[in-house]
């Protein structure tokens, strides 16, 4: 730990706008995700809000039916692509280098273009509502109904467009983060000493950079289909919807632990600090959450079921879906394990983690309901089903990256949450939650379908529907609380300790919020829970508070404008093929100067030295 | 603390206990839930629910055990003022080895029955319980609607499907446009409807009585709207419904023989724009017997509705003779459709004034159908209602 | 860490993937594809009447013999030009997990569609 | 720990494509004795392999559903293709030659090789361009039928990375004649070369299971 306090460096001005554009700070970029998916998340939000409302008694007229069905398919498509998937990437972007000691990504533009990709290609999405075209085929956009001949209008262009820009930078942001943590760790952190959340990160971007390709090609047959008049998924050309069913839930399966593992991560990341008792297992919980990735590659025609795939393939995939219960509950009961016989105070984020926990089971022993094939075919397209993935996705992910944010606030702001509004943001969140999603198996189970705009009396769905609807709007005040908090904070003083929650891992060694090149010396690791053991070995409880250090003599790369540039140029090829029809001509005149530009800046960044705009110290 | 602690103990079982009463309710009462699927009606939906709650049972023992043990050792290890260091137990592998093989043990019991349910289930049997062969029956997905057909005795009709109780019923699916899914819930599970595969599924029915079902793969604008339902009868009310369907050609003349009829390959299927307009509307009364006039004979609107069948074109699009009719057929067949239940993709009560108001205005009641409006006025439409509740 | 650094030390070295074996290797790639074509033109192509016996002897093992002729070049062309047997082991992992994944996936596709298509009718009765 | 060899390598860590080497002094230690491009270029093949399994997936699946038109059997020439691949096969070879010459800083080598290679790539992209060209005036448009649009992008997408790696070759072609390339930056090269090695083994596979096994059954 240095703790030399020198002059500070004159700092190289730029103003505020140009500097976030234009950094490669991983940190800085961790926010913008941040940032930018939290906003996205209120919008899906907001888009569930109306499907609540709508819902909330039968024929119900708040919305017409096309707008019902643009909204599901917009609430689905932004909670994964643009509100999980980036939030889990703003704990990567920030915490991954701070926790295996580094003092930046591996490539720290690549990385800055993959966030504007994402920001641009989560506005071009959302940009359909201008045109009163949002998608509206469902969040799996199965064909024939997303081919050109049922839905005419641009509204799949923006769904199958859209998809493929986050794509690129989601692949962009696995192969930093798969070479980040496989090549950038701190002298003496083998792999098994990583914390685990980084383990759960290199999991997930493997699982992101086999299962996104096979979107991709799928989501470039259906703009094909589209577009050019191709056939691939048009029955009367003799094409396949069974093909486009195969292709997109070989991605969407791995696509759901996408979604969960990085949680996965977080939680077991929380729980030992706030029970100050190391992770139970830790080479249980990195193999199972191996074995998670593995199997959920060969699991999913779960999806399919309905479909008569035949009694041999059933049989298949029941026994794999199955089979993943054994690895999750071995990390269910290793965090069981963790804050047994632990001294478990119960902050913020070890409420969320905990709650967490509780609910994920909810929702796993759903899934577990699934997996029993001929079940799923009274499940499959209910309400039962949306209860299951709600309560993984919300009960599950967003649970556990609440907890995250709570968790790791101190460090990314230098600024507390309020401990009294944390703990109303979390009753208030289960029990909306709760409210809200667990109705949704009875009602399922008594037969209401999902993705409908309304539903006749009769038949025994109103009351529910009602509770959900209630429910949801219990769950949208408990965001709005912690918007409060977050704002309560902002105000306040920016005096958080640099390591508040006593913590075992290495971002917790360095102040809050970490300067620019992280770790003025690179540290040097001995053990698993790196922090702890310093700790231990100074024989203090905490260390005293970090000082600021000049960072004279630490090289971190520059600025650069050229990630933006290619994203810019990469958004206008894409843009470009949504306004054309032929094969003729295959690229219009937006396309070909998006590629341009494109390539123009991807010449201009491969020949700027990578300190050409660096701070001089 | 205080705000903290209290409810975290009684919340979960609070939780845990509505989860049971509302599985009671959900249990107990099916004629409340005619869409239920605890309360099987047939023999597939049967065997699906008895696997489907040995997982029940199962998963809420794993259920009890792990969130009891979980808030158990939350309440237990719960800081207190000046706790010393916890003892760092870093792991033990014979613990992690039992909780790895216990729930595989778990898992075998759900396996199994699972496998031999998906075979159960998977194909047709050869015969009904009651030694009969199958009833065949074909069904057309539509956007928005469903078309059965009888090969065996020829006849065709829409969105209401008969059958008699206790005869294994085989049904041939295929779809004329987009995926759709099969489903009657009391009865049998749901099948995905494909246009370019036959798929299967089969069911017998075990009472007599009317069963609700929907599509449940999301099929466009109208998906909510494309339920249909499945009359159950004894085999002699089933017997006297073929027996009226193979009457339809004396009751229904020249127009409806199914000649020049329009089929979905020879129309160009432009209507099914996502950008469709006014929101529907919900029906403005339950039905009563009573708003299903029966027919008068000697009506003068009688005779001015058949000719008006023609004359506006309805004839193009439905038939309302139900034997031997083309396949793929653009408009539902009205064979029947003075008795039919329900209208419109089976959410609209079929009352004199909905099926009026939805000759008149069908893009109101259910945007996007390709049943456009035909300009009919207050009287014409009263004639075509009162002509097609000869219809029976 | 040291232990990574060191086990791998001696890989660093890419003497031993000289320019001759270079050459070997181009050598042994183009006969193998000579002999792809060749076994095409033997059993269906312009030297099928002149092969005879050979050719219909071969005919059911054609698409065998080409994947095995096929991966034996793929194999050749990663494992010395690209360098994988003298590069660290922790590529030839990356490499063959996802090369065995995208095996998987066509195959068991393959497998899915063969199985499916012949359980239910395509456009058969209708 | 840290063998001067390492240091090295670990100096050159920088951004995918950066064809300057970090000139930090005290650069980024790397935890495996392997550059991070190298290993992010390895990571971004093994994505690849997923794309094309899709691609080729889909071309077996759809090779014989077309309904009309022209099929394989009416369109494939077995001694362009068996060009090309030759071609591509040498390409290879060729660029392992350059490599060579790069790493032990011998230019004229470089060039050499380096140029034949940019070759080879330009050569393969305009037998694509015939090869298309050919069987569109043969009646196989993109749309024509599945056959068409599967084998179209199929090979296309195998096209294009052609193209993108010609185009990256080129680029080093013209470093190495500015003698921007010394014996220290081989691993600029090595980069490109293990792309173009890659795209040349999807095409090993495509060759046989898209033309020769759609021929032969
Ligand atoms: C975070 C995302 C996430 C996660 C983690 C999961 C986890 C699981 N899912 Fe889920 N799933 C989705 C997201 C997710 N799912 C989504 C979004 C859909 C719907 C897509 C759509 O149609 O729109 C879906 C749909 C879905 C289906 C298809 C339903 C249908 O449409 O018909 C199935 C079927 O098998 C399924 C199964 C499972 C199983 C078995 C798990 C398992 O991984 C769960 C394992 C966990 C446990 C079992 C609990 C803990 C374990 C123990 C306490 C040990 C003891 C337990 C036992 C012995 C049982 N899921
Ligand atoms: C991570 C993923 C995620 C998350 C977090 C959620 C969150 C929620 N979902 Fe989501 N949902 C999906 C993923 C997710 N969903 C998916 C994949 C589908 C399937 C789509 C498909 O079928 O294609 C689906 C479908 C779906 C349906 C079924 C629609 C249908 O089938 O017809 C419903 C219905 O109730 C629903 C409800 C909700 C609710 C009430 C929330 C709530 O938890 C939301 C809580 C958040 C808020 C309430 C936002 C707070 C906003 C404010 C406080 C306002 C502030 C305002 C300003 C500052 C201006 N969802
Ligand atoms: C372009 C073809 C077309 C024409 C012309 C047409 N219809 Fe229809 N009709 C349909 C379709 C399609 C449906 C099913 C709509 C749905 O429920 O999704 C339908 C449904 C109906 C129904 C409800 C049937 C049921 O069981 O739900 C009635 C009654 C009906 N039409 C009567 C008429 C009359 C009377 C006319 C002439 C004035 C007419 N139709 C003209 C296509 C047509
Ligand atoms: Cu038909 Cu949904
Ligand atoms: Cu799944």
């Amino acid at each position: 730990m240095a703790t030399t306090a020198l002059e500070h460096a004159p700092a190289y001005q730029r103003s505020t706008i140009v500097e976030w554009l234009t950094t490669v700070d991983h940190k800085k970029i961790g926010i913008m995700y941040g940032a930018s998916a939290f906003i996205f998340f209120l919008i899906g939000g907001i888009e569930a809000l109306i499907i609540r409302a709508q819902l909330a008694t039968p024929n119900g007229t708040l919305v017409s039916a096309e707008m019902y069905n643009q909204l599901f398919t917009m609430h689905g498509t932004t909670m994964i692509f643009l509100a999980v998937m980036p939030l889990s990437a703003m704990f990567f972007n920030f915490f991954v280098p701070l926790l295996i000691g580094a003092r930046d990504v591996a490539f720290p533009r690549l990385n800055a273009m993959s966030l504007w990709v994402f920001i641009l290609g989560g506005i071009f999405l959302n940009a359909s509502f201008l045109f009163a075209a949002a998608p509206n085929g469902g969040w799996f956009g199965y064909a024939p109904l997303s081919s050109r001949q049922y839905s005419p209008g641009m509204n799949m262009d923006f769904w199958a467009i859209g998809l493929q820009i986050l794509g690129i930078a989601s692949i962009a942001a696995g192969v930093n983060f798969f070479t980040t943590i496989i090549n950038m760790r701190a002298r003496g952190m083998t792999l098994m000493r990583m914390p685990i959340f980084v383990w759960m990160t290199l999991i997930t971007q493997v699982l992101v950079l086999l299962s996104f390709p096979v979107i991709t090609i799928a989501l470039v047959m259906l703009t094909a289909d589209r577009t050019f008049g191709s056939g691939f998924f048009v029955t009367a050309a003799g094409g396949d919807p069974m093909l486009w069913q195969h292709l997109f839930w070989v991605f969407g399966h791995p696509e759901v632990y996408i979604l969960i593992l990085p949680a996965f991560g977080i939680v077991s990341e929380v729980l030992p600090v706030f029970s100050r008792k190391p992770l139970f297992g830790y080479s249980a919980m990195v193999f199972s959450g191996a074995f998670i990735a593995f199997l959920g590659f060969g699991v999913w025609s779960h999806h399919m079921f309905a479909t008569g795939m035949g009694p041999l393939a059933d049989s298949f995939f029941s026994l794999a879906t199955m089979l993943i219960a054994v690895p999750t509950g071995v990390k269910i009961f290793n965090w069981i394990g963790t804050v047994w016989g632990g001294s478990i105070s119960l902050k913020t984020p070890m409420l969320f983690a905990l709650g967490f926990i509780a609910m994920f089971i909810i929702g796993g022993l759903s899934g577990v309901m699934h997996s029993v094939a001929p079940a799923d075919l009274q499940q499959t397209d209910t309400y039962f089903v949306v209860a299951h993935f709600h309560y993984v996705l919300f009960g599950g992910s967003i649970f556990a990256l609440t907890a995250g944010a709570y968790y790791w606030w101190p460090k990314m702001f230098g600024r507390m949450l309020d401990e009294g509004l944390g703990k109303w943001h979390f009753w208030l969140s289960m029990i909306g939650f709760n409210v809200t999603f667990m109705p949704m198996h009875w009602v399922g189970l008594l037969g209401m379908p999902r993705r409908v705009y309304t539903y006749p009396e009769g038949l025994g769905f109103d009351l529910f529907n009602m509770v959900q609807t209630v429910g949801a709007f219990i769950l949208a005040l408990s965001i709005l609380v912690f918007m409060w908090n977050v704002i309560r904070s902002w105000r306040g003083p920016a005096d958080a300790p640099a390591d508040p929650w006593g913590g075992a891992t290495l971002e917790w060694s360095i102040p809050s919020p970490p300067q620019e090149f992280n770790f003025a010396e690179e540290p040097v690791v001995a053990e698993k829970d790196a922090f702890w053991a310093m700790k231990d070995a100074a024989g203090v409880d905490r260390f005293p508070e970090p000082g600021h250090v000049s960072g004279r003599g630490i090289h971190m790369p520059g600025p650069s404008w050229w990630p933006v540039v290619v994203a810019v140029g990469l958004l206008m090829f894409f843009v470009g093929l949504m306004v054309h029809r032929s094969w003729a001509f295959p690229f219009t005149p937006v396309s070909i100067a998006g590629f341009a530009l494109m390539v123009f800046g991807v010449f201009k960044w491969a020949y700027e030295p990578v300190d050409a705009h660096a701070p001089q110290h | 603390m205080r705000l903290v602690r209290a409810p975290w103990r009684r919340f979960l079982p609070v939780g845990l206990l509505s989860f049971v009463l509302l599985g009671l309710a959900g249990c107990t009462d099916g004629s409340k839930y005619p869409q239920s699927t605890l309360h099987p009606k047939g023999d597939f939906a049967a065997m699906v629910d008895e696997v489907f709650m040995t997982t029940v049972w199962l998963a809420l023992i794993v259920f009890i055990v792990v969130e009891g043990g979980l808030l158990w050792a939350i309440w237990r290890f719960r800081a207190k003022p000046n706790d010393a260091r916890p003892k760092q137990i870093h792991g033990s592998t014979v613990v992690e080895i039992i909780w790895t093989v216990i729930p595989a043990v778990v898992l075998a019991f759900v396996a199994v029955p699972t496998i031999k349910t998906i075979f159960a289930t998977a194909n047709v049997p050869a015969a009904s319980p009651g030694g009969e062969a199958p009833l065949k029956v074909e069904v057309v997905g539509h956007q928005w609607w469903w078309e059965f057909r009888y090969p065996e005795y020829g006849i065709t009709t829409a969105n209401q499907m008969h059958v008699p109780v206790g005869r294994t019923v085989d049904l041939r699916m295929k779809s004329v446009d987009v995926l759709h899914a099969f489903w009657i819930p009391q009865v049998t599970g749901k099948r995905d409807v494909f246009p370019n595969r036959e798929t299967r599924l089969w069911f017998t029915a075990l009472e007599t009585g009317e069963f609700p079902g929907a599509c449940t793969e999301f099929c466009g604008l109208q998906h909510a709207r494309m339920d249909l339902y499945v009359m159950s009868q004894t085999p002699e009310e089933f017997a006297a419904w073929v027996a009226l369907r193979k009457r339809d050609p004396e009751m229904s003349g020249a127009a409806s023989t199914g000649t020049g009829h329009v089929t979905v390959d020879t129309i160009v299927r432009d209507t099914m724009s996502g950008t469709a307009v006014a929101a529907a509307r919900g029906p403005d009364a339950l039905p009563t017997d009573a708003e299903q006039a029966a027919p008068v004979p000697g009506d003068p609107r009688i005779a001015e509705g058949k000719a008006l069948f023609t004359k506006k074109a309805c004839a193009g699009c439905h038939s309302l003779n139900s034997i031997d009719q083309p396949k793929r057929s653009v408009g539902p067949n009205l064979a029947g459709i003075g008795v039919r239940k329900m209208i419109a993709g089976g959410w609209l009560p079929n009352t004199d004034l909905n099926l009026k108001r939805w000759i008149m205005h069908p893009q109101d009641v259910k945007p996007g159908v390709a049943m456009k409006g035909y300009t009919l006025s207050d009287a014409e439409a009263d004639a075509i209602v009162a002509y097609l509740r000869t219809k029976r | 860490m040291a232990s990574h650094t060191d086990a791998h030390g001696e890989h660093l070295d890419h003497a031993h993937a000289s320019a001759g074996r270079y050459i070997q290797i181009a050598v042994i790639l183009f006969a193998l594809t000579a002999l792809e074509v060749l076994l095409y033109e033997a059993i269906f192509g312009s030297l099928r009447e002149s092969s005879g016996a050979l050719a219909t002897s071969l005919g059911p093992w054609f698409v065998e013999l080409l994947l095995a002729l096929s991966a034996l070049k793929f194999f050749l062309v990663a494992a010395f030009y690209m360098h994988l047997k003298f590069d660290i082991k922790a590529l030839t992992w990356v490499f063959s997990f996802s090369l065995g994944l995208a095996t998987t996936v066509i195959l068991s596709l393959f497998l899915l569609f063969w199985y499916n298509r012949g359980l239910w009718w395509m456009d058969g009765p209708w | 720990m840290l063998t001067p060899r390492n240091i090295e390598e670990a100096a050159m860590t920088s951004a995918v494509l950066d064809h300057d080497a970090h000139p930090a002094p005290e650069a980024h230690h790397t935890s495996l004795p392997i550059d991070n491009r190298k290993l992010a270029m390895w990571t971004f093949i093994g994505s690849e392999c997923l794309l094309f399994a899709s691609l080729i997936t889909t071309f077996l699946i759809y090779r014989d559903s077309s309904v009309g038109g022209p099929g394989p059997k009416d369109m494939f020439e077995v001694p362009l293709v068996t060009f090309g691949t030759a071609i591509l096969l040498f390409s290879s070879f060729f660029v392992v030659m350059a490599l060579d010459g790069a790493k032990n800083g011998n230019r004229k080598k470089l060039i050499l090789w380096l140029s034949l290679t940019v070759m080879c790539g330009l050569f393969f992209v305009a037998m694509q361009v015939y090869e298309f060209n050919h069987f569109y005036h043969k009646g196989l448009g993109y749309s024509t039928n599945l056959f068409s649009s599967s084998f179209y992008t199929l090979t296309g997408f195998h096209g294009a990375h052609v193209a993108i790696g010609t185009v990256w070759l080129a680029t080093l072609l013209k470093d190495a004649i500015k003698g921007r390339i010394p014996a220290e930056k081989a691993i600029n090269l090595e980069l490109s070369a293990l792309y173009w090695h890659f795209v040349d083994v999807v095409w090993i596979i495509i060759f046989p299971v898209v033309y020769l096994m759609s021929l032969g059954r």
